[in-house]
């Protein structure tokens, strides 16, 4: 088992593809994308608008090195500013197969 | 007379599913159409006012009269924004009001298909092409906006307008495209193409649009306890200005000789705003603008006032000027 | 006689979907009918069982007959849980016998509808207002089923029950609020509304109920598995109870004089036992109950019982008290 | 001629709604018909041609033409996969040549389906025992492929084929089971049964294929891209194996003398390829298989190709060989 | 990037929004809710039983200060007793923006 | 609170089963399954195609000891090594009730 980070982020929907470019950027080997996240923040409750789609987030997460881990979080700082949201820091062991 | 036809309105399955609707949430029910069984329904309702459209025009042909009401929505969608935005510049600052006035310029299919269904249960019908005029009234206040944006703000640069996304999302947004597929579908398959698709587009219709409006109902509901933030100058705003829309397009109507049901048809585009193609916009693009004033003001406040009160009022209006 | 009844009832579509749903458990074919789907469907039916149902009392219109019906409905609605609780009490703690009880004295609405599509295979039909009288059985239950527990259980403080919340639960669940809504615009609307929305909601609904009915059979296949956990005691309650109730009904209805058509749809009310509301309220104010029991029963004894042998049963019964 | 047919088949509102959906993709349009509706409109389809079909086949009874028809099925579901595996190990190792011709070997049901309402539009029909044919065909080819794997290919041991998984993915798969339920169901309620269901699996057929088609140009759409990576003999492969198994269909057609109808519906089922059952099975029984090949092919090229061209060409022949 | 925790908590959606008042009360500054999870623990099986939705977890993180965090779990505890259901609680690094 | 090991799995929806069956065969106290993940690794993009089901993900975690933890791991890497996925190991506080 490896240590590495793993980096989660939670956006507005509309905001996805955009964390998905930095994350391509990048370069992480990887990543897994939970669509549909309800929640509440600063922003007011995301209630998931079955009609405009609006208020509703996503959930991302990837497993890097720390290094990359903290080159993602600058590069998604700017959009959470803009867009709201929140970026995780965390440790795990990755099973390496 | 007025007040026959508002009742004529309201006594109609799909407006007061639409008030069932909104009295769950206000009851706290917990009834609700979990998606994407909306996207189901609005699908359908696309769908169906296209081909339907699309085989009327291929009866009545491309014409001349065509042609200019076509032009006339595109004047409208880019002339309501601008005054809009001005109009709201008096209270707001440039985000919010470039939010807001795209909203306004642009259309709500469903209020359009409502209004349809209310003009056929007077025995009254309009042409296929104010489908496309609804379709091509849906963008450029997009566009508009985005351009009134960059004259009126001073942003910093990193969020500069995309402006290659912004024109994507603009006019190759889902219900454009479906709308402009199903409309070119209906015209290429003529009566024989219609004949196969009426059972399920056609006679299922009305009752699809009760259906669906049972959760636009629930998704106004939810909003409108935000609508004490919006603030006693954009309730107004939200009910005054559509009419003042449904007037100046009655007024070209008839300067430019419209059919009384075009005519109607085209007043209730003018008054009616986006929620689900602008919103989407703006929320991309101007994301200083806050969702909850322009979104609870479409869905909360002009959707409900048209779906219950401005459908009969401009009816009523455009009923006396074309006798 | 009685056999071509029970032939006659499982030779139809909708009864061999379910079958074919239960098949599919049992044969672990992955066969599933995602949500929302189902939710799609059994909103489509409450809503089509309303809107009829409220277009027929529009035409038979409210008479003390109606009335009549309403109340004796309710009357059972408080009758069964009681004596249901006590049978329950010989082997059940308070908890369990408390949301078993409160199960079977609400009522199924898809085995109400269809016995209501068994009665018109049979060239029979019964009055709009039993849908107001099923409405009417949803709720009660629960309250009863909830005075029974303060009455008898003894429980800490910290889980004292929440009346308000019972009481939003019980009458202001989704499809308590659907049906009634529907039913007051069936009626309001009356036939211009039915004509218009017929096509959706009367045309297609022996379909949708088929198609809905496939789904009711996966998921009372899932839970077949738990049967034998449930034990003989409960398995026997499970039909005989039904039965039992279904036979009170049907003396309450020759006493009171109902109609043939009344009388059947109404024992079949008495038989069925709730698989959505009341578990859902169970499950939030007797959490010390174990749902595996009550939805079990309800959803994997009685529904398919009454589904495939009690509709014909209690017709049977009926067509000769009736002749 | 020829050219007429192809016009008269893409002149359909289906398939052109099947360009549609692909315009959709390519055009970045964000349009998405999202899970689990195109699960509703699957088995929709699914239930309305297997209920049709057990309609059919109750009227026409179940004679010695029909049995001879379901032995060319199932030999055609054997022989296929058999001769596409040595065509495609030419250049592949064993695992994709598998998975491949497993693809081909089985079938499409929409493909099915389409080519029916192409036929009907042209006032022509076929016997209903070709739902039945193409059911048995779904299966058969998974074993073979499976059999095959076993022979050619020497693995390690922790990856056996777990052949009763196999067995149970391939004959109880759900779309195999729900088409025989239905083909029973059909067959068992008769003439009363499909009257009942008509309205909703019978009218509105053309209207929700049309419908489906959509999402399935939006699924191949988003496969289109990895055309590329699948490299030109397999397209090469996916165009003219199609085409080819659909002439030995037409030459046994031919040979035992099945009805035009029956002749053309045989051979669209031949030259159709499986992108669900197959695909599931192959992933999990043949995991070194790369699906971003066979789902590629089978839903990016055969299918549109059988959709737009195969299905009039097909015809064309037929129409030449029966007069 | 700040050092905060994580709390999750698993259980039967019919008591989501209890879990949800919890965090209100507490003044958590946001929240994330997952609606459908299933699952399977002491209670048996959580398939998500389409019709009656009785039997579906729904899943809620969010991330506060320690101190929040326990008071949180706290306030919990009655109800996982009641209802059944998992809290957890971990270390993340927090992006502040 | 008692300290555990969560061990969380992204693997294709197909294999979900397998992956239960580890746990129940390993006797974990319990998991959390959301069934609809999509994501991206060495197999290329999960995009959740509404027609196959072939391209699309499930994620699963536990909450058990250290040792299970490890045996999971174990069991699970073969699966992993056939169908691509990962598996993850981190440090959490379990909320006895
Ligand atoms: N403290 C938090 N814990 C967990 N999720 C959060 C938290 N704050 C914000 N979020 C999530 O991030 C989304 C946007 O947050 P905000 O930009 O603060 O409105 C919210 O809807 C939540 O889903
Ligand atoms: N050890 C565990 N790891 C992960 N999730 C669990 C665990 N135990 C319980 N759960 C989740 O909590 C729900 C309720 O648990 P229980 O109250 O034990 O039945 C289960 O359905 C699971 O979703
Ligand atoms: N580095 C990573 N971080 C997060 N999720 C990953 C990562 N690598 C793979 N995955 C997930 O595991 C799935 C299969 O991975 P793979 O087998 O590498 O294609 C992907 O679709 C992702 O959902
Ligand atoms: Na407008
Ligand atoms: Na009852
Ligand atoms: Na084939």
């Amino acid at each position: 088992m490896k240590p590495m980070k793993k980096v989660e982020v939670v956006i507005d929907s509309v905001y996805l593809s955009r964390v998905l470019d930095v994350l391509e950027r990048i370069g992480v080997s990887g990543y897994t994308v939970i669509r549909d996240a309800l929640g509440k923040g600063e922003r007011g409750i995301m209630a998931g608008d079955e009609l405009t789609d609006v208020f509703k987030n996503s959930y991302v997460f990837t497993v890097c090195s720390e290094e990359m881990a903290h080159r993602i979080a600058e590069e998604v700082r700017p959009l959470l500013k803009k867009a709201g949201g929140i970026c995780l820091i965390s440790d795990v062991l990755w099973l390496t197969h | 007379m007025g007040f026959d036809l508002l009742l004529q309105n309201i006594l109609n399955p799909p407006v007061l599913m639409f008030l069932l609707g909104i009295g769950a949430v206000l009851l706290k029910t917990e009834l609700e159409i979990p998606q994407p069984l909306p996207k189901l329904f609005s699908l359908y309702l696309l769908i169906a006012i296209g081909l339907h459209g699309g085989y009327e025009l291929s009866k009545s042909g491309i014409t001349l009269e065509v042609l200019k009401v076509l032009l006339l929505a595109m004047f409208m969608a880019v002339l309501v924004p601008i005054y809009a935005f001005f109009i709201l510049r008096l209270k707001l600052d440039v985000y919010n009001a470039v939010a807001i006035s795209a909203t306004y310029g642009s259309i709500s299919a469903v209020t359009f298909i409502t209004a349809g269904s209310f003009l056929n249960s007077l025995g009254e019908s309009y042409g296929g092409y104010m489908v496309a005029a609804m379709t091509l009234m849906e963008s450029p206040a997009i566009v508009v906006g985005l351009i009134l944006l960059t004259l009126f703000a001073k942003r910093e640069n990193n969020s500069k307008v995309n402006w290659g996304e912004v024109l994507r999302e603009a006019f190759l947004n889902p219900s454009v495209y479906i709308l402009m597929g199903t409309l070119l579908i209906g015209f290429l398959t003529g009566e024989k193409g219609w004949k196969a698709m009426e059972p399920l587009f056609g006679v299922l219709f009305k009752g699809m649009l009760a259906f669906f409006l049972l959760d636009m109902g629930i998704v106004a509901g939810r909003r409108i306890g935000d609508i004490k933030k919006v603030g006693v100058f954009l309730v107004a705003f939200g009910i005054l200005v559509p009419v003042f829309n449904a007037l100046v397009g009655i007024f070209l109507a008839k300067t430019f000789g419209f059919t009384k049901g075009d005519a109607f048809m085209f007043s209730v585009l003018c008054a009616s705003a986006s929620y689900i193609a602008v919103p989407a916009a703006m929320r991309l693009s101007v994301p200083e603008a806050n969702p909850s004033l322009y979104v609870t003001m479409s869905l909360a406040i002009t959707f409900p006032f048209n779906i219950a009160i401005g459908i009969p009022l401009y009816y009523f209006v455009i009923n006396h000027l074309w006798g």
